[in-house]
């Protein structure tokens, strides 16, 4: 006998506990496999770029905030050196160097979250994310000690950073330091080796390194895929050609190894952050730059390694003091590119698992 | 350090291949005529020694007699980038060859700007809008959009 | 005569009913145990809803509920008001009748287990001679209850909870009994009451791959962590029982924790020598040794995540099944050719035995499939 | 994916979990236990300093928002008189450019967090709503001065890692 059987239509998303904000995945399935996948934006679309258009370039800061506001920090940064690019303004040399801690910080910050959300939409019952958040609350700690908020934060100015750090933060971000490896390790004894994460995320959700290059993957994506590139190092911006730091990659290109190039990520950013605190300099924190910055016409894309993956802006000036243009190349965007190729022929459970190991942040996807 | 190459040199390679495909070259861009986008596209993906592999970003920008779309490209392999653009004209109708058959991670950035700046990608498998709803009237980032 | 006198031994009386001396007969006996297991079925379930939530906080590092009552005991029943005093929705599609009765199809059956049930030495409402028996049968019941919840809610993720309940639920039920009839042949009785009387030693000692089989099947029976995949939260939100609210909801919430009840209930007696024990009452170690069982279960819900859908299903047919067919046939020959040997060296042996079953299958065994073409 | 660690890892991990068993919890239990916030703290409703402001706008001009509003007249003295000064907190998106861009230190971000309201219209501070009183305190953000008063922030850090 044969059962007439038909796929059917599954919307994930908008509101569901694992779309990471609201992201809607138009699901086609055959019983409890994934047929297609149609990804659906545009739920937390503000409507930035064009905002930025009305508004000065200092005003744009906080903007940049509301981006990918898992990581404000990268994104003050990957905008005021564009900025700066535009207008060739010099940073002083201590401002550079907290660039460099701000960003580290916020890279450990955003990749706690990023390998926390994934082992939950994996199903571990919140204790690894309840875990990091831990953690990533005293960097949240420190971010408000120098600037006063805790998510968006608008410390990075044109030509340097808003304020100087207060006494106390040296001593606290030492212990900070000195006692994150431990608990990477922790979490790495939590799950790294745990047999049903293995065979829920090894070999899973696989992005060939031609495909990650291809769909314009960057980040730890495309670094599990193989693929040596980090903006840090091929490109270095600020002052990221001083330290040593190596650059994880994973071989499969599977969630797996995405995981595993996130911690891995997190240890590389201790290490930065060791040399960062033992160098930094004494000096100016702002070169004197205007409020009201003038660029000369033209235009700059300046790009960092976000936590994401490469964040870039784009900007067009006209001589005035608001942009002309004003684009952001937004890595979560790009990254679910690689979504649909990824998730078909798999389950559904195995649809969340992927789509969290590419670890997205919807406020800098619809922008 | 990823090295930024000369449009001029580019052009010449392309102008070589393609004749009259290149409208001028600057610094570090060269601006192709839109007809020839894609053939000159997927030279630069290919051409022994360029290798543009990557297709960093793609912008589009409104300068209010024409739209010039900005194609960021890098060399993973070779770990060079180069910026090419394109203009096309008219504000009614405006369209653009796709390029998402070269390089895959132009689809969603080419349903962008078509959502929001209004150039046709032709070519484009799935050219719907992507932020804005399905019946939304308008192309908001136009400059003349109010 | 008090009711929980360790001298009353029914079973020994009249198996399968009630004692002939027992002032008023059938009928006061009957409406008491029915008023005892409704009291301790419910209070252990809020009891339950609270450690859980206490537990799981800790292990999480932090509190855990502790606003209503002293360290927040009153929390399950400020939820209870809570739910209870909530909008009861219906879905306009959905099929009204099979959407009401699905909670009472699944919370009576789970209720019905502990009628047979020793809380120590014949106190039980019936001492039936096939109450092992009775109490797999009568569990499976509840997952026609699921299935009709995820069926009539009308809603895409109910009906894939259901599908998943329905699949896993029938796949583990064939280790579970199996594993179950480990036991019986050692014990030599399918009563209950009899099975907690013949565990001298307790049989998790006698029985440890069979303990740990009925524990992994149980969990997978109950939806916990490793198996939840019924109500999988980040995958299909809530499964069956997405579109419910209010009193039928409540009673869902309720039936998940009497499964977990019932499953340490029936684990105690089982396997860890049930209200038997030394020094304290009979009662306090059936409820000390249910409250470990509880605390294990809470505390790899805490740790591991969730296995996917063909995963379940590969470790209930290639995994459970195999090893608790073995296990049966190594019991079994056991109790017929050295039924006299010292208990001690079983022990060992069988230790010895489950060690080596799981290293080989840990070899051989492959866990699901991967990516299907399409 | 095979079983191949014979659930070594899972064991581990459940060590890692039993170990915070023992551990001291994170939480905060926020009403009745609180914690100090950075000194620079960008909190709610901003302050305003009616001696020194000289009515020149500049905050208003640095608002992305566009939430301050102020309405000058000429004085006696060729000066500003500031009749208006409205900020609509609920356009505020507390970024401190305007305390930042005063160049006479006239505008303090709030130290308060705790600023809550039932109706949007309560949300607009006028001239008197904006002065200092006992329940609004300035912040540190960009006022060195105020900060060295203020008590060092608490931080998870200190806090962490304690055996019960």
């Amino acid at each position: 006998m044969v059962i007439k059987t038909e796929p059917f239509v599954v919307n994930i998303g908008p509101a569901h506990p694992s779309t990471h904000g609201v992201f809607r995945m138009r699901a086609t399935l055959d019983g409890e496999v994934v047929l297609d996948i149609e990804p659906v934006f545009g739920y937390l679309h503000r409507g930035i770029e064009k905002l930025a258009e009305e508004r000065t370039y200092t005003q744009i800061i906080p903007l940049t905030d509301r981006l990918d506001y898992l990581a404000s920090m990268s994104n003050n940064l990957a905008y005021v050196l564009a900025v700066e690019k535009l207008a060739g303004i010099a940073v002083p040399e201590r401002a550079e160097y907290l660039r460099v801690i701000m960003a580290e910080l916020q890279r450990i910050a955003s990749h706690l979250i990023g390998v926390g959300a994934f082992l939950n939409d994996c199903g571990a019952f919140m204790t690894p994310i309840l875990y990091m958040i831990r953690e990533r609350e005293k960097i949240l700690d420190l971010f408000e000690m120098v600037c006063g908020q805790r998510l968006t934060y608008n410390y990075m100015r044109i030509g340097g950073v808003s304020h100087d750090i207060p006494e106390e933060f040296l001593p606290a971000l030492k212990k900070f330091v000195d006692s994150m490896p431990g608990f990477i390790d922790e979490y790495d004894q939590l799950l790294k080796e745990n047999e049903i994460l293995l065979a829920r995320s090894k070999g899973v959700g696989i992005l060939s390194r031609e495909q990650a290059i291809n769909i314009s993957a960057s980040g730890p994506v495309l670094r599990a895929s193989g693929v040596k590139w980090d903006i840090r190092k091929v490109d270095p911006y600020s002052i990221y050609d001083r330290f040593g730091f190596e650059v994880p990659t994973g071989s499969a290109g599977d969630c797996y190894d995405r995981y595993r190039v996130r911690v891995e990520e997190m240890r590389q950013s201790v290490r930065i952050l060791k040399q960062a605190v033992e160098k930094l300099p004494a000096g100016e924190v702002r070169s004197e730059v205007s409020h009201l910055v003038r660029p000369p016409a033209g235009e700059a894309y300046g790009h960092i390694e976000a936590p994401r993956g490469e964040l870039g802006f784009y900007l067009v000036s006209d001589n005035s003091i608001a942009p002309y243009r004003f684009h952001v190349r937004a890595p979560s965007l790009l990254n679910l590119t690689a979504l649909r190729e990824m998730v078909v022929g798999w389950k559904v459970a195995d649809v969340l698992a992927i789509f969290g190991s590419i670890d997205i942040c919807m406020g800098e996807a619809d922008r | 350090m990823t090295v930024a190459l000369s449009g001029g040199e580019i052009a010449a390679r392309l102008e070589e291949r393609f004749p009259g495909s290149v409208v001028e070259s600057g610094q570090d861009s060269l601006l192709v005529k839109s007809e020839s986008l894609r053939a000159a596209a997927g030279f630069l993906k290919t051409a022994p020694g360029l290798e543009f592999d990557y297709l960093t970003a793609i912008t589009g920008v409104d300068y209010y007699d024409y739209f010039e779309v900005v194609y960021q490209l890098t060399s993973i392999r070779h770990n060079h980038s180069l910026v090419v653009k394109a203009r096309c004209y008219g504000r009614d109708n405006p369209a653009l060859p796709s390029v998402v058959g070269l390089w895959k991670g132009a689809d969603f950035q080419e349903r962008e700007i078509y959502d929001l700046m209004g150039i046709r990608f032709e070519g484009h498998p799935n050219l719907k809008r992507i932020v804005l709803w399905d019946g939304f009237t308008g192309y908001p980032l136009r400059k003349d959009y109010l | 005569m008090s009711l929980f006198d360790p001298g009353l031994n029914l079973s020994a009386y009249y198996p399968g009913t009630l004692p002939p001396e027992w002032p008023g007969g059938y009928w006061i006996h009957w409406g008491v145990f029915v008023v005892i297991i409704l009291a301790f079925v419910l209070l252990m379930a809020m009891g339950f809803i609270w450690l859980e939530r206490r537990e799981v906080g800790r292990f999480q590092a932090r509190l855990g509920p502790n606003r209503v009552g002293p360290f927040g005991v009153l929390q399950p029943v400020a939820d209870a008001i809570k739910v209870l005093t909530k909008e009861d929705i219906i879905p306009a599609k959905g099929d009204k009748l099979v959407y009401w009765l699905a909670p009472v199809v699944a919370f009576v059956p789970v209720l019905m287990v502990f009628a047979v049930v020793p809380f120590q030495d014949g106190a039980l409402l019936a001492d039936l001679n096939i109450g092992i028996l009775y109490v797999v049968a009568i569990s499976s019941v509840s997952v026609v209850g699921v299935f009709m919840a995820g069926w009539s809610s009308n809603n895409k993720y109910s009906l894939l909870g259901a599908m998943r309940a329905v699949s896993q639920l029938v796949s583990y039920e064939i280790p579970l009994g199996l594993s179950i009839l480990g036991v019986v042949v050692l014990a030599g009785s399918l009563s209950l009451n009899s099975i907690v009387e013949a565990q001298h030693i307790p049989f998790i000692l006698l029985q440890p791959l069979g303990f740990l089989i009925y524990m992994a099947a149980a969990a997978a029976e109950i939806n916990r962590t490793p198996f939840d995949l019924l109500e999988a939260d980040s995958e299909i939100v809530a499964g069956f029982h997405t579109e419910y609210s209010g009193m039928k909801f409540a009673l869902f919430y309720l039936v998940e924790y009497c499964e977990v009840l019932a499953v340490s209930v029936i684990v105690t007696t089982l396997f860890l020598a049930g209200w038997k024990g030394p020094l304290l009452p009979p009662l306090l170690w059936f409820l000390i040794k249910v409250f470990g069982v509880f605390t294990v279960i809470v505390w790899v819900r805490a740790t591991v995540p969730r296995l996917r859908v063909d995963q379940v299903m590969a470790f209930a047919w290639k995994c459970l099944l195999p090893l608790a067919l073995i296990n049966l046939l190594i019991t079994g020959i056991q109790v017929l050719v050295w039924p006299e040997v010292l208990p001690w060296a079983v022990v060992f042996l069988n230790l010895a035995i489950m060690v080596v079953l799981i290293l080989l299958w840990s070899k051989f065994f492959k866990l699901g499939g991967g990516r299907v073409e399409v | 994916m095979k079983f191949e660690r014979y659930g070594a890892g899972i064991a581990k991990g459940m060590v890692v979990t039993l170990k915070h068993l023992f551990r001291h919890p994170v939480t905060t239990q926020y009403p009745e236990e609180r914690l100090t916030v950075s000194r620079r703290t960008r909190g709610n409703e901003l302050i305003w300093d009616r001696e020194r402001c000289t009515g020149c706008a500049t905050c208003a001009k640095s608002c992305p928002q566009g939430a301050i509003r102020i309405v000058t007249s000429r004085g006696e003295e060729n000066d500003y008189i500031v009749e208006e000064f409205r900020v609509d907190s609920g356009y505020c998106i507390f970024c401190g450019l305007c305390v930042e861009s005063c160049p006479y230190e006239a505008l303090f971000m709030g130290y308060g967090y705790e600023r809550a309201r039932y109706r949007r219209r309560e949300l607009v501070l006028n001239k008197e709503e904006l002065l200092t009183s006992e329940k609004k305190q300035p912040s540190g953000y960009a006022r060195p001065k105020v900060e060295a008063a203020l008590p060092p922030q608490t931080l998870l850090l200190d806090r962490d890692g304690v055996k019960k």
